[in-house]
């Protein structure tokens, strides 16, 4: 049985849903910040399958965009982490409300 | 299936890039000059190079005006479209530049600078950008360099505007970038001129449209992907929010505009923008009703900038090449109303607070008359009252919907501008009100003088924008 | 030099702010100044011609194009007039300020009635919202401003109704620089177009005016606004609406301002009666005033609506009366408010006594008011009636006969209540109107009589500028 | 130009002006100016006789409003006979005048207003159109108006001022109706182009114009029911009331009516109404004239009734008989006030007839005008008003309206009756000026002395005196004019000015005018026989307190109440408008209309501080809304792909 685009789809599209939703549901920005990752490479493994099915190496240089890219979003999300969370004991995005309205 | 042309590095014409590449560069030059130079000089050179490559790259700009060029096979584009945003994002930079002075502590600011610079650069690419790898990587500039620019401060919102804006922020990427795969997938290629082109599958192009809009809306904060816009509004320092209030929407609406602009020769073109007008429509409304309720200027202007640009895109409804024309002159109206709003509060900003606060205003119509008559002169223009570039460009936009088969909403418009005059003239009346004794004797020293040239020159644009109102003329989204 | 009339007395307002705090005397005599050399650039400038500068070019043309003719000449007089004199007798506290304010409302509102095109029309419309505004939040006598609120939601939403008209109208025919125009001179606009478009400026200009039911912000505001300002707001700022009517409606919408007359005429004699009947009852004169202006200002919709050369000669005649009228009411007012410290009748009494220049003032301008013969109230008033029975309304002519004689009762009351009677003795005994004062009086009241003996040319303007013309020949040839 | 004509008319609003500009300055000058510019007036009317006394008279065009709206005066015989009467008597109230008011502080004032009434009241007359005729008709209303508050000091005074100019103004929207009709069916406001369209008009049209002019006439000429006004009126000074509240400006209905002759004649109807209207005025009038004590208003509703004998007259068609019993009426009841304000100025300004008696021999001077005024008002023979009165009452006769003649011999009767009680109950029996008010059932007097305002000095008594003696030729012989009939010079004077009325239905007549007279004879003399058993016997003149005690305890209520039009006006108009402003003002404004606005600015309120909760400041709600955003957005596109195409 062959992998068929169809596969690699739903796959990349399941992969964004579970990084939705864990944008939503958890409180901790590392698995937060980890969540977006997953939306990320979800586009990635999609726009790697659409660029194997034509036969267009667009897609793959788009992801090597997006993976530098997201490398850099990492690092600077990691270190606003570590800046807001510095004097807290536990790391919990409830927490950070201080604005609202 | 037959495969699309990589993109051809050979054929490029460089010249399109370089009023980006400029100021890119010179931020380079800020970080190395605030490493270098003695103390006393760092902040003058540093803020003189940033505003001098600014400018320079402003007007390298303007030399492509009547002959379009392009980049990286026609990724990116330099054309009299993507020139009049490059030209709101320099103008609105140096303006935040000028509005400076708090910018993060002393030892911070050419960082702070080198990074208001790397953002505007990102603005630029969106700007001129005509393929989803450089809309992806212009956004991402523009955003990476905001997150670090929002937390620049020691007051204690602008790390939790940082991080809200980097959650928020990142996952609309998500949903922008998810959206490009799919239309990637339908057209097979990941030019903008292409989505116009034949498709495998609807249901993918269709999706991905929609995600690739939800992307787009979250950058130009339409309800209900609103949310983050007033807490990192208020979080952020004050210029950055000037900034950002300013060039993220310039170069996402010129994104959107190229998107909407090559989707419209579509039959479907109408069903897949609807959400789009619709979306707007509520921003007007919802904006100006949650900026009623409002006791802080910046989250107020927040609120605002949601409806203003709910009015610009209506604007664009019906993709009319007038439609286009009239947003893109709201857009430059708003960024002087906006910036100049934003010059006032940060005349009555003092070292360790930023005069947001509504209070701030009370009694400001005797003590300091002037920049109270032009703080009521920015909020009757974002009014959308006479004589200003707001009323202009308002009256502007009521036409070309009411011209394109959208008369509904002009009248939203009309609705919405209602509830928001009551937003501003709160403001006013603060200014102008009652006031006790105690308030209006009590002086306020601004930390920096040099936002008083911003609220002239805003003050003056806006009112020879509404009197004058210069529409541009060469405004072809796509270079065919 | 039109364009002068409109610019110098904004720049001198905003200039006002440049002089030191305390020179408010200098502040008032420069605007005196100002207004009065209006109204003499005015009054010599009969049919200076147009002059028009390019706008917008696209979506629609528009210029900046103004012209001193027609009824608009009239009301650009009386403003002028009614500023200076108004000014004369300033005297609040911030006085540099309020007299800023009250130049650039003068350069506002002239645009308003100088204006020959739409949209330039719509920009003054709403600019002269904004130092009314400014000074109902400034010198508000409560703390809470609910007046200004008031105020700002009626005749923003009613400016917002007018900007989205004329924008339409701008799209549908191409051009806003059209007031004025030559009767025929313009493209047909469709019935849907026109109605929708007609229902906006109809908005803008019942509240403006204001006509019931969208009337209450009306006492609220005269009753805050100081009494210089509340005079030229309602000698002038009221009249914008009806000018609208004649300029706009009738000249350039004769269709739906025709089917909507039924409405509108019921609109106007609602009005006409019911401020006659609450001014009855009121208590502080201010109000009373305000009503009374609701119940004068019915009468010229009336007599717009009724499509009758003599009745809309009779409505120029009445605009620039009650302004006259009206301002004098309200500086006379102000002028006993600031003696006794109150402008309730319930409070005031026998001043005549000690006042008697005051007393006179009042009486003179209450008559006028309630249209004693041979002063401009009844000018007017008779040749809208005229012309109303002319043209066929008869039970509405009788019906607004009725509000005469309730004018006559509470203007009696007004004035009986402040200056007859016997003294008492709670009140301050005050000087009686100083001579500056007292001039600042003279010449509403020699305008008083002037129009009251011979109203011919203002009633002649309403033909001249071809709104006349216009709606009755759509009435003759619906 | 005619300079007269103009000098005429203008003259007295000059003295009015300088007076009231210069009257500190002028002091006492203002009232021999004021006298004279009125005589002045006189002079220039009285040269112009010759030239005016006819049907077209001489005339000037002043100003065009509008096509169709021409305004310019003419002196015509009808408006010269008003003219002469308003400056010749009006110039003898001036003198009088100097001395009633000597004393008072705002002296100069009061000349400035006289002035300023004589010459409302001549424009009025000197009109060439109807409009210009609405003009004086409101100015004149408007120096009654200042004249009766001229003490504004005085509750009272204020009242009945605002109350006659109110009642006035109802009768001026009467004639504005007038004018719009006639303006619409002629195209013109001017005397001579209506009049010579009259029969053109339709019937309806007719009827309404009369009607409307009717309602004008009834309101200044105190007919019922807008009569109210007049007794209040006698707030004002004394002359004052014998200038216009007697002799001219409540005429002018007469004037009017007269006026438009042409007109009426043509609308039976519209003359019937009026007659009937001024006969039911004559009645009431008198009726009433018998339950006053106070000796002005004794006068002012007998100035009422006989001016329903004069409407009643011109209402019939009987015009020069209405007119000459308006040009006796202005002489004996000038005369009768000027006597009335002698005694009130003695008396030191008590004018209840209760607290005088005995003034014969104090005062026989005043005696002897009063009863010359009175012996004309009751039509004694050869007094003037016999004649003038006899031709209105046969002329009613003649037209075939035996009802109203009936009330009119019946009210000649009644008038008898109440001025001789008068004349008995001031001038004889006691003096009772220091009979308590208790012993008389005099109420608590609501008078505001205003003796403060009087300084000590007095005027020579021969200006006071010497009006009151001029008055007395013409009050005895001003009827003469009318002996001979048709014939009479009085006859001659006004031609064919009034036409012929339509209303003359030829009835037979069942008595000749002789013998009406002696009927009318016989019915004055029960009358005054009546009032001389009732309070002028030896005995009733000696027990007079405790009979007007008793008369004052037993009045009837109707009487009282003046037959309730006071009250039913109240009831019915003025309590209900004011009630329903005050509803207007009080909820209707501020809590229906207004509320409707401010619930929807609540609303936007409310809804923004709804926007602000939502805003709760956690990321995961805010990712949370834009997970349902674009949950919404991609069913769209999903359902958008499966159906779009």
């Amino acid at each position: 049985m062959s992998v068929e685009l169809t596969n690699y789809v739903t796959l990349s599209a399941v992969m964004f849903f579970i990084g939705v939703a864990g944008v939503i549901v958890r409180r901790n920005p590392l698995i937060v910040l980890m969540a977006i990752e997953l939306m990320f490479n979800a586009a990635n493994l999609a726009l790697v399958a659409f660029s194997r099915a034509w036969v267009n190496n667009a897609g793959h240089i788009f992801v090597f965009l997006v993976v530098t890219v997201a490398a850099a979003e990492a690092a600077i999300g990691l270190a606003i982490v570590v800046a807001v969370f510095r004097r807290a004991k536990n790391v919990d995005l409830d927490e950070v409300a201080g604005m609202h309205g | 299936m037959t495969p699309q042309s990589i993109i051809p590095f050979g054929s490029s014409d460089w010249s399109a890039v370089v009023p980006m590449t400029i100021v890119a560069l010179s931020a380079l030059v800020v970080i190395l000059a605030d490493l270098t130079l003695p103390k006393h000089l760092r902040r003058p050179v540093v803020l003189g190079v940033a505003i001098l490559a600014l400018a320079i790259a402003g007007v390298v700009a303007l030399g492509a005006w009547g002959h379009p060029v392009a980049a990286f096979g026609g990724a990116f584009v330099l054309g009299g479209f993507a020139i009049v945003f490059e030209e709101i994002v320099v103008v609105a930079a140096i303006f935040s530049l000028l509005l400076g002075s708090t910018l993060g502590r002393e030892d911070q600011a050419g960082g702070a600078i080198a990074l208001v610079l790397w953002s505007a650069s990102g603005a630029m690419l969106m700007a001129g950008a005509a393929n989803f790898m450089t809309i992806f990587l212009g956004l991402e500039l523009l955003s990476l360099a905001l997150y670090c620019l929002c937390g620049l401060s020691p007051r204690a919102g602008a790390r939790e505007s940082a991080l809200k804006y980097l959650i928020l922020s990142s996952t609309a990427s998500g949903f922008l970038l998810y959206g490009m795969a799919l239309i990637f997938g339908a057209t097979g290629s990941v030019s903008l001129a292409a989505i116009a082109g034949p498709t495998i599958s609807n249901a993918l192009f269709d999706v991905g449209c929609g995600m690739f809009l939800i992307g787009l809306c979250f950058k130009l904060s339409l309800v209900p992907f609103h949310v983050w816009t007033p807490d990192v509004y208020e979080g952020a320092p004050l210029p950055v929010t000037a900034f950002m209030s300013v060039v993220t929407k310039a170069g996402t609406l010129a994104v959107l505009a190229r998107f909407a602009y090559a989707l419209a020769p579509l039959p479907q073109a109408h069903a897949i923008l609807a959400p789009l007008w619709i979306v707007a429509a509520i921003s007007m409304i919802v904006g100006n009703v949650a900026a009623l309720a409002q006791t802080d200027i910046k989250r107020l202007l927040a609120y605002s900038g949601i409806a203003q640009l709910g009015y610009i895109v209506a604007s664009m409804a019906g993709t009319s090449e007038q439609g286009l024309r009239y947003a893109i002159f709201y857009l430059g109206a708003y960024t002087f109303m906006n910036l100049g709003a934003f010059a006032v509060v940060a005349l009555l900003s003092r070292e360790r607070e930023e005069g947001s606060r509504l209070a701030t205003f009370a009694g400001l119509g005797y003590r300091q008359p002037v920049l109270a008559g032009a703080m009521t002169f920015f909020l009757l223009s974002l009014a959308g009252l006479p004589p200003t570039a707001g009323f202009t460009g308002k009256i502007l936009i009521l036409a070309t919907d009411v011209n394109s088969g959208y008369a509904w909403l002009a009248v939203l418009l009309i609705v919405g501008t209602a509830i928001s005059a009551y937003a501003y003239f709160k403001i006013v009346f603060a200014m102008y009100g009652r006031t006790t004794g105690a308030e209006i004797q009590r002086a306020t020293k601004p930390a920096s003088a040099l936002p008083w040239v911003g609220v002239a020159i805003c003050a003056v644009a806006t009112l020879a924008l509404g009197l004058y109102p210069i529409l541009p003329s060469d405004i072809v989204p796509l270079v065919k | 030099m039109i364009w002068a009339l409109v610019i110098v007395p904004i720049v001198a307002g905003l200039l006002c702010y440049a002089l030191p705090r305390s020179a408010e005397n200098a502040a008032k005599w420069i605007a005196v100044g100002v207004s009065f050399a209006a109204f003499l650039v005015v009054a010599f400038g009969y049919g200076l011609p147009d002059e028009s500068l390019r706008w917008l070019q696209r979506p629609f043309a528009a210029n900046f194009h103004v012209g001193l003719n027609g009824p608009g000449y009239w009301i650009v007089l009386l403003l002028a007039l009614t500023t200076g004199c108004a000014l004369m007798v300033t005297r609040l506290p911030r006085g540099r300020d309020f007299v800023a304010q009250m130049l650039i409302l003068l350069g506002a509102m002239t645009g308003v009635f100088v204006a020959r095109d739409l949209m330039l029309f719509a920009l003054f419309w709403d600019l002269m919202l904004i130092p009314v505004f400014i000074v109902l939040v400034a010198w508000s006598p409560t703390k809470s401003s609910a007046t200004a609120w008031k105020y700002l939601i009626y005749n923003l939403t009613g400016g917002l109704a007018l900007l989205l008209a004329t924008a339409a109208f701008g799209i549908v025919q191409g051009t806003t620089d059209v007031i004025g125009a030559a009767p025929g001179s313009l493209a047909q606009i469709s019935p849907l177009w026109s109605f929708w478009i007609f229902a906006g400026f109809t908005l803008a200009f019942l509240i403006k005016t204001p006509v019931f039911p969208f009337h209450t912000w009306a006492p609220d505001t005269y009753a805050d606004l100081p009494a210089p300002m509340a005079a030229v707001v309602s000698a002038v700022q009221s009249k914008a609406g009806l000018y609208g009517f004649i300029v706009v409606g009738s000249a350039l919408l004769g269709g739906p301002m025709h089917r909507a007359a039924a409405a509108m005429i019921a609109l106007g004699l609602i009005s006409l009666v019911y401020g006659a009947l609450a001014a009855l009852a009121q208590d502080d004169t201010k109000r009373i005033v305000a009503y009374s202006s609701l119940s004068h200002l019915g009468l010229i919709v009336l007599a717009v609506f009724s499509f009758d050369p003599i009745a809309y000669g009779g409505a120029v005649v009445y605009i620039v009366a009650h302004g006259l009228f009206s301002a004098g009411l309200f500086m006379t007012i102000g002028e006993v408010e600031l003696r006794e410290d109150t402008r309730l009748l319930s409070r005031l009494g026998g001043l005549g006594a000690r006042n008697p220049r005051l007393a006179g003032g009042l009486t003179l301008v209450a008559l006028a008011a309630l249209g004693l013969p041979g002063l401009c109230g009844f000018a007017g008033e008779i040749l809208i009636l005229t012309g109303l029975y002319s043209a066929g309304l008869v039970w509405q002519t009788i019906v607004a006969l009725v509000p005469i004689v309730l004018a006559a009762a509470y203007m009696l009351r007004l004035f009986q209540g402040t200056m007859h009677g016997p003294e008492l003795a709670d009140l301050p005994e005050r000087e009686d109107l100083s001579p500056i004062e007292f001039l600042a009086l003279a010449p509403l009241v020699v305008a008083i009589v002037l129009l009251g003996v011979n109203p011919g040319p203002l009633a002649a303007s309403a033909a001249s500028h071809g709104t006349v013309a216009n709606a009755v020949a759509r009435v003759e040839t619906p | 130009m005619n300079a007269l004509l103009l000098a005429c008319w203008l003259l007295p609003l000059a003295g009015a002006i300088v007076i009231w500009a210069f009257g500190p300055q002028l002091r006492r000058g203002a009232g021999p100016l004021g006298s004279a510019v009125v005589f002045a007036s006189l002079a220039c009317a009285g040269s112009l006789f010759s030239q005016a006394s006819n049907e077209t008279g001489v005339g000037e065009t002043l100003v065009t409003w509008i096509p169709g709206y021409t305004f310019g005066l003419r002196l015509d015989a009808l408006s010269l006979l008003w003219t002469l009467i308003i400056t010749g008597v009006g110039g003898l109230i001036h003198v009088y005048s100097i001395g009633y008011m000597w004393s008072d502080r705002a002296f100069a004032r009061f000349f400035a207003y006289l002035n300023f009434f004589v010459f409302s009241m001549l424009t009025l007359v000197l009109s060439d159109n109807v409009v210009g005729l609405l003009v004086g008709w409101g100015l004149v209303g408007l120096a009654s108006y200042f004249l009766i508050g001229f003490w504004f000091y005085k509750p009272t005074a204020v009242a009945a001022a605002r109350k006659a100019f109110v009642i006035n103004v109802v009768g001026d929207i009467g004639i504005m109706f007038a004018i719009f009709a006639l303006f619409a069916s002629t195209g013109s406001i001017a005397y001579a182009d209506i009049f010579a369209k009259a029969g053109t008009l339709p019937v309806g049209v007719l009827i309404a114009v009369c009607l409307g002019l009717f309602v004008g006439a009834a309101a200044k000429s105190a007919q019922v029911p807008l009569h109210t006004w007049l007794p209040d009126a006698m707030e004002g000074p004394t002359p004052v009331s014998a200038l216009i509240h007697a002799a001219t400006m409540v005429t002018a209905g007469v004037y009017l009516i007269a006026r438009f002759a042409p007109l009426y004649n043509l609308s039976p109807t519209a003359q019937s109404i009026v007659a009937i209207v001024g006969g039911i005025t004559m009645l009431t009038g008198a009726v009433l004239g018998i339950a006053q004590w106070d000796i002005k208003r004794i006068l002012a509703y007998s100035t009422m009734s006989q001016i329903g004998y004069m409407i009643m007259g011109v209402g019939v068609g009987a015009y020069q008989a209405g007119v000459l019993h308006f040009f006796t009426h202005a002489f004996f009841k000038a005369q009768l006030f000027l006597g009335a304000g002698i005694i009130i100025h003695a008396l030191n300004d008590e004018q209840d007839v209760r607290k005088m008696g005995g003034l014969y021999r104090r005062m026989p001077f005043a005696f002897w005008a009063m009863l010359l005024g009175t012996l004309a008002i009751i039509g004694f023979p050869f007094f003037s008003g016999s004649y003038s009165k006899d031709a209105v009452i046969y002329g009613t006769l003649e037209r075939g309206h035996g009802i109203l003649y009936v009330a009119g011999i019946l009210t000649a009767g009644i008038t008898a009756f109440y001025m001789f009680r008068m004349i008995f109950v001031v001038f004889f029996g006691p003096e009772r000026d220091d009979v308590p008010d208790v012993a008389l059932a005099i109420p608590e007097a609501a008078h505001v002395a205003h003796a403060e305002d009087h300084d000590a000095a007095h005027a020579p008594e021969w200006l006071m005196r010497l009006p009151v003696a001029i008055l007395m030729v013409p009050t005895v012989a001003a009827g003469w004019l009318s002996i001979g009939g048709n014939t009479s010079p009085w006859y001659r004077y006004f031609g064919t000015l009034f036409g012929t009325s339509e209303n003359v239905n030829a009835p037979p007549l069942p008595i000749p005018e002789l013998a009406s007279q002696f009927i009318v004879y016989a019915v004055v003399t029960v009358g005054v026989v009546i009032a001389y058993l009732r309070y002028g016997t030896p005995a009733a003149l000696r027990g007079s307190v405790e009979r007007l005690r008793a008369e004052a305890l037993a009045m009837p209520v109707a009487l009282e109440r003046a037959f309730w039009f006071d009250d039913a006006i109240a009831f019915a108009i003025v309590r209900p408008a004011q009630a329903l402003g005050a509803f207007i003002g009080r909820v209707l404004d501020p809590h229906v209309i207004d509320a409707a606005v401010r619930d929807i600015a609540w609303l936007a309120g409310a809804l923004g501080l709804v926007a602000r909760a939502l805003q709760n400041g956690l990321v995961r709600t805010y990712a949370f809304t834009i997970a349902i955003g674009a949950a919404c957005f991609i069913a769209y596109f999903a359902f958008v792909g499966i159906a779009g195409r």
